[in-house]
């Protein structure tokens, strides 16, 4: 560990952690008491649900809908009861529901069977996971000294998972230790998860477990052709996020965008409905062992970077918080900041340099996923290499745990397979060359830096404090976060949440809180 | 004027180029490089720099030098190249069109890019040039981001819009062109065309585009409010709207 | 097999460039960039940056997408794409010539850039590639830098060599060109052309550039001094040289 | 002033000092006892001589070539003796000598005519050169807050004046704020100085005083329009050192390239030759005003920059030496040094940063000449841009003065318009951006950096004592620079040195002495 270089105060950090607690309690206490389609079809799925009817229905989907408003019990009491009472395996019976089966129809055994097949059902799909995340394990493991850090990270955006496999394989052999297939716009309002392999998206490829599946095998392939083992990135985001979550679980997926607002602020999903999806999907990310990816960069693309800087300190705290609500452990908590400032602002490199080292002092163990500039990129390709040589400068000098490599032409198109090779080649050449830059060097007592970082961690604790006033749903409701505001009960996908049942039933929900030791709020004093 | 462009020496048509060549690296993709580059109608081609992106594809960074040329006398450019100013625009509407214009924009389909049409249309601005919602003369109305077509034309009606600003950032696989597309074909089948002064605008989109795509016009980057303000208010004084 | 750039579609024909103008910046100039690309054989032609270099030139940065393709299959280098290696050259020497070779070397005219010639020539050789100087069965004499052209063949007669070396670095004003068209002429005003293996290299200098100047290979960047003296003693074994 | 980042021992520094002063020594007494051609030239050339014969040989060639063995006495008398005899001004001399007058062939005035007109002579001179520094003073401080710190510096090289002109004025508006002509090759080897303006040079244009006219009036009028003094550069080196000082001199350049040895290693010019011309062209250069670069950044186009850095800062010191006995101050030292080393070298970067450190912390006064990479950069523009930025970044933040800026297209060819326009955009961006990163870090204590520079002043120091032990003609025929060797009485120029006779008579020599301060070598006992 480098010794700290901005003398931040730990007791600011402890009472910004604190502010934070206190600001999650109350969604906690929310999130507790519900429950979403979204989480009922996620149940569906780690029992075995998949597949889609005729006209492209999936399984998980057309169970919650006959389910209704039953689904205050949980899904899963009616799927194993089904395949109890019909004797068939999860494909089976899926079939079954394919051609018309309505779950709701069928007479309900003891419910000591269902507990006792809920068993069997949770091993199974614990087992699966668990050998994902031994595989992982052992290959990072093996390979460990061919990987860069920061990690490099790229993205492939063809829209067709086909392509993608090309752009992804070739990216791996120049570099790059992870992929990640950018989604199409407009899944993440989808309430419901598309099915099979997929060549027709905008701005990048459906989300499908196939898809899943293609790329990670193509991955696998290269790395053990090169020698390494290239992690793969989705987005465990929008009104699937949970159901994505498992897919990524079951497909060995290695890191997935998860915030727990992002859906809410940019996506305009309604907050209880994202509150209570992100818990689960982040139980399950952690238990599969995904890295989760924050959204704080997002912050940046609307709002000023410097003026702004603390609203992005203030989500990772909360984004925090949340994470090991749900279990997750710092080391797989890729909290997310950006590279945005305005490229003219006089020193903006100490700006942006002091921002960087603060959150990697204050998250330490969080591999921190660093973005590169976006949003003053223009068609001028050399001066926008010339700003990712200095992020790449940057965050290698701050320690970063992934780096998402910018692109000269992140202006003009979503990447061309050079452009890729550019980035690699450019973080490359920056990382080595000053591989232990920021060991040599202090930062001066109370000069910009220092000072800077000082600012920020003082307005974020405002900030913090200001929320924790108010409290968080009011919060967003009255555009405290990235300038938008979010009505309460606005946005899309509220409908799908529903209040527990005194009995709600999730043999998956409960054992993964044991596993993942989760001390319920409700529980806590 | 015959101009073509310029390295170190007038005419002497020097090109800078980089591409990918979906082949392996070797000296005969190079040579390949060279031919392409011929074939464009480079005299001169020279392969400064080359290396592998995969098994499969090799980049090339090329330096070529062409006679081919243009006449820049004949270059037209449909361009609102001079703009009123803020002053301008509101005393424009004042004088000619004596009432409140009605400004109704958003960025349409999937797009979710809503600082362009921010830039335009927010009180703000955009680079110290005030948004039309602070156009004293101008009701904007600025429906964000992801909004249907439909739903557009809808609100354009309901609210009486004297023009209707588009917004489209994606362009991956003319996702653009589609939308823009349809809108026309929307806002005609409501016979409403001729009514309303219709723009599009954003990053990839080129007054050229726009028309072709039977647009009144169209903005790209670095485009300021009172250039679309201007635009709107001469041509509704043009068409003799009051 | 026809091929074309590849962006991010197979076929896709994007290529990246960019150039300057001699205009001023302003719409027209842009217009006139995109007409220029048209002109190169380009459909789609975007002008993604264009900023002004003085008040008579302008800077573009444009991506294209071109329907132009050529065929791959139809590619062909005259390039000594496989090559000996250092163990591989002497043996050959011992094998086929029976007697070490004298190879004379230089970089010619006024241009006075050694590093390459020395990369080649000289013991410690170049990126972990010996040199000619280490060859047991290679006499190498590398005369260094602006060695007039009439010296390089007196010398090489004295030497008695069995191959000339010739570096050249500047290529403004095609000054290589000159400067090697004169040796070769030179050389054969003296009879000696049929008499030795005559080598130009250079990282603008290419194998086609070479045979039309009348030399028997040209080597560019990134050429090892195996790669040269491979060709030498294949020429020499070729030609029946003992 | 910042403070000491590397925390050298200044002792040492001393010590290389004291070094430095006892290998010049025996330079210097050699010195004092000769003249060279282009001396006799230039002393000419001060008095009017100028112009071209039929056949295009210069005036103050032919002057030289009629006295021959006889400039031991300096050729000044001859020329004012024929001005007196004549009674005619300097033009029509030259237009008598063109047309075949020899001045060898008249009678000599009492010597006492001799000297009064050369006093005439002489104020005549120093008068009009006068007037340049005090008119360069008077814009440099007009103008001053436009700057660059680092000064930028751009050169033109398309062989054509009027090209150039073009490419000069368009980098002028785009922000440089210094233009070097580069010169075309070749010219260093002649041993005159063409004529009138031109339009034909490889790689560079030739330096004739009408170019320098045609230029100085152009980035004078482009001065005046974007309101900046712009710097004017050419090469005060080869075989018409002094001469082409005179010229720059006389028609207010700013800046020359002229190294001490650079003509002896790089061009295989005599070094007896080199020597003496050198020494009088700084004199020139000091009393014009003019700040003079080194060339050391040559060393490392042909050996190890990391394992050579020592020659650099060996150079640095020897060169310093040489401009003080020349009487020139700190203030115009424009010593070299260069961004060479290879870019793949881990923590590279550090050891750059080391050395631009330590020159800038040893040279405190001398605005450094800081060389781009050149040597590693490739055809791929794209890497060369990135290397181009770190060096910009290294060159703000060590304190660099003038910022030789670095070309993408290095490797490729002489700059087109656009690259230099890329240039100066990124080193805008980058020292802007960064622009007090330098303050506000220090440099760990032992770390890479300090340790690296102590470890490069240590080998100086012991190369500066061999050099002192075999004296520094023989160093440089065993191949102690720059890996080659040059006979001492090898390379080109040696018959133009000649012995100084008793009697040698050079007022313009002197009259430099006196102003500039020279102590003579042999009076400094
Ligand atoms: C910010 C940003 C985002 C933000 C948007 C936040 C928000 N609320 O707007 C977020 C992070 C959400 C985002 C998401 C995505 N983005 Co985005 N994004 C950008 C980015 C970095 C900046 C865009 C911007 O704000 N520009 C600044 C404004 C002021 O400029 P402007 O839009 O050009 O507007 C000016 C003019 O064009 C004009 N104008 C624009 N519209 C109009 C309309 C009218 C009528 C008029 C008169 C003028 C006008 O006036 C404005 C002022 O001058 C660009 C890259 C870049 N640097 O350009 C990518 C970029 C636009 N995004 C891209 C993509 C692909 C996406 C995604 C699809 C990626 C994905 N698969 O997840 C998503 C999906 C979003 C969706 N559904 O559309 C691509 C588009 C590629 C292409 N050409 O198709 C880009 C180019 C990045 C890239 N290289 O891949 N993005
Ligand atoms: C080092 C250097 C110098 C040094 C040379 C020192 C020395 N002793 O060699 C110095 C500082 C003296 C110098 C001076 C000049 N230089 Co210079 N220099 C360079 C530089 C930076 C590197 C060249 C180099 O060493 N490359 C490394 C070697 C290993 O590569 P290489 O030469 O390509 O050789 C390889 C192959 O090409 C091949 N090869 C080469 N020759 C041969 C021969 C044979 C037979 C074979 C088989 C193979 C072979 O094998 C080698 C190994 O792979 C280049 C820029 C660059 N990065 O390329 C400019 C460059 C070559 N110089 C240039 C210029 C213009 C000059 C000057 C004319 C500038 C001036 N007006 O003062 C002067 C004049 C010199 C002269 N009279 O020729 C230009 C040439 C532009 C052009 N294409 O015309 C360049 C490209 C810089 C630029 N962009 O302006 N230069
Ligand atoms: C945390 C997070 N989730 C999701 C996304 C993408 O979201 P969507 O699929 O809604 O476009 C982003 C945007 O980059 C993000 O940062
Ligand atoms: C000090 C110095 N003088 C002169 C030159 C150029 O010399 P020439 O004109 O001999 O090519 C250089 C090279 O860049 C130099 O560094």
């Amino acid at each position: 560990m480098t010794k700290s270089k901005l003398n931040l105060d730990t007791d600011k950090i402890a009472k910004a952690r604190e502010l934070s607690k206190q600001i999650t309690a109350p969604v906690q206490k929310y999130i507790e008491k519900h429950t979403t389609v979204a989480i009922e079809r996620t149940t569906l799925r780690m029992m075995g649900a998949d597949g889609v009817d005729s006209i492209g229905v999936p399984i998980p989907n057309m169970v919650v809908d006959q389910i209704g408003d039953h689904i205050c019990y949980g899904a899963a009491k009616y799927y194993i009861n089904a395949l109890l009472k019909k004797g068939v395996t999860p494909e089976e019976l899926n079939n079954e529901i394919a051609n018309g089966l309505d779950l709701t129809k069928i007479d309900f055994v003891d419910f000591s069977y269902i507990e006792e097949k809920a068993q069997e059902l949770v091993e199974a799909f614990a087992t699966k996971v668990k050998a994902n995340v031994a595989y992982r394990a052992e290959k990072i493991n093996t390979y460990k000294e061919k990987e860069n850090s920061p990690l490099l990270y790229l993205i492939v955006a063809t829209g067709n998972i086909y392509e993608d496999v090309k752009q992804a394989q070739a990216a791996a052999k120049q570099g790059a230790d992870i992929i990640a297939v950018i989604r199409t716009t407009g899944q993440s309002l989808l309430d419901f998860v598309p099915f099979g392999p997929t060549t027709e998206g905008f701005g990048g490829t459906y989300a499908t477990q196939e898809n899943f599946k293609i790329m990670r095998k193509a991955l696998d392939e290269t790395g053990e052709e090169i020698g390494k083992y290239i992690r793969l990135v989705n987005y465990c985001s929008g009104l699937c996020m949970p159901e994505i979550a498992v897919m990524g679980a079951l497909e060995r997926l290695d890191m997935m965008l998860n915030d727990s607002m992002y859906g809410i602020l940019f996506r305009d999903i309604n907050m209880y409905r994202t509150f209570v999806d992100q818990k689960f999907s982040r139980m399950i990310n952690s238990f599969a062992g995904i890295v989760i990816n924050s959204g704080e960069d997002n912050y940046l693309t609307t709002s000023d970077a410097v003026e702004k800087a603390y609203t992005v300190t203030a989500s990772q705290f909360i984004n925090e918080r949340f994470a090991y609500e749900s279990g997750l452990p710092a080391r797989l908590m890729g909290l997310g900041h950006a590279f945005e400032m305005n490229p003219d602002i006089k020193n903006g490199f100490l700006l942006e340099m002091a921002q960087a080292q603060m959150a990697s002092e204050i998250f330490p163990e969080a591999p921190l996923k660093y973005m590169p500039p976006t949003k003053y990129m223009t068609g001028d390709i050399f001066k926008g290499l010339a700003m990712n040589t200095l992020f790449n400068f940057i965050a290698k000098s701050t320690n970063q745990g992934i780096l998402l490599l910018g692109m000269l032409t992140e202006a003009v198109h979503t990447p061309f397979m050079q452009d890729r090779f550019l980035a690699v080649a450019n973080a490359k050449y920056v990382l080595n060359n000053m591989a232990d830059f920021s060991d040599d060097i202090e930062f001066k007592k109370d000069g910009i830096m220092q000072t800077r970082a000082k600012v920020v961690l003082d307005e974020t604790i405002e900030f913090l404090e200001e929320i924790n006033k108010t409290d968080l749903f009011n919060a967003i409701e009255s555009k405290m976060f990235a300038e938008v505001s979010r009505p309460k009960n606005g946005g899309k996908g509220l409908s799908g949440v529903a209040e527990k049942a005194q009995d709600y039933y999730n043999p998956f929900y409960t054992y993964l809180e044991n596993e993942l030791n989760i001390v319920k709020e409700g529980n806590k004093l | 004027m015959m101009i073509r462009p310029y390295g170190d020496t007038l005419n002497d048509g020097a090109v800078q180029m980089s591409f990918t060549l979906p082949v392996a690296h070797s000296a005969k993709a190079d040579e390949a490089a060279i031919l392409f580059g011929k074939k464009l109608g480079f005299k001169e081609v020279e392969v400064v720099h080359s290396n592998p992106l995969s098994d499969e594809f090799t980049f090339f960074v090329v330096y070529g030098k062409t006679e081919i040329s243009i006449d820049y006398d004949k270059v037209v450019v449909e361009e609102v190249e001079k703009s009123l100013d803020f002053y301008g625009v509101n005393n424009f509407i004042k004088e000619n069109i004596k009432r409140k214009i009605v400004v109704v924009g958003a960025c349409s389909g999937t797009d979710a890019h809503t600082v362009g049409i921010d830039a335009i249309m927010n009180m703000k601005g955009f680079d110290q040039h005030y948004g039309l919602e602070r156009y004293p003369m101008i009701e904007a109305f600025n429906l964000g981001a992801q909004v249907p077509n439909e739903d557009l034309i809808k609100k354009a009606i309901a609210l009486k819009a004297d023009a209707i600003l588009i917004s489209q950032i994606v362009t991956q696989k003319d996702v653009h062109i589609q939308n823009l597309t349809e809108f026309i074909e929307l806002l005609e089948a409501e016979g409403l065309r001729s009514k309303m002064v219709v723009c599009a605008g954003g990053p990839r989109i080129g007054n050229k585009l726009a028309l072709e795509l039977g647009y009144d016009a169209g903005f790209g980057r670095g485009t300021y409010p009172e250039n679309v303000a201007s635009f709107i208010v001469e041509k509704m004084h043009e068409r003799g709207v009051k």
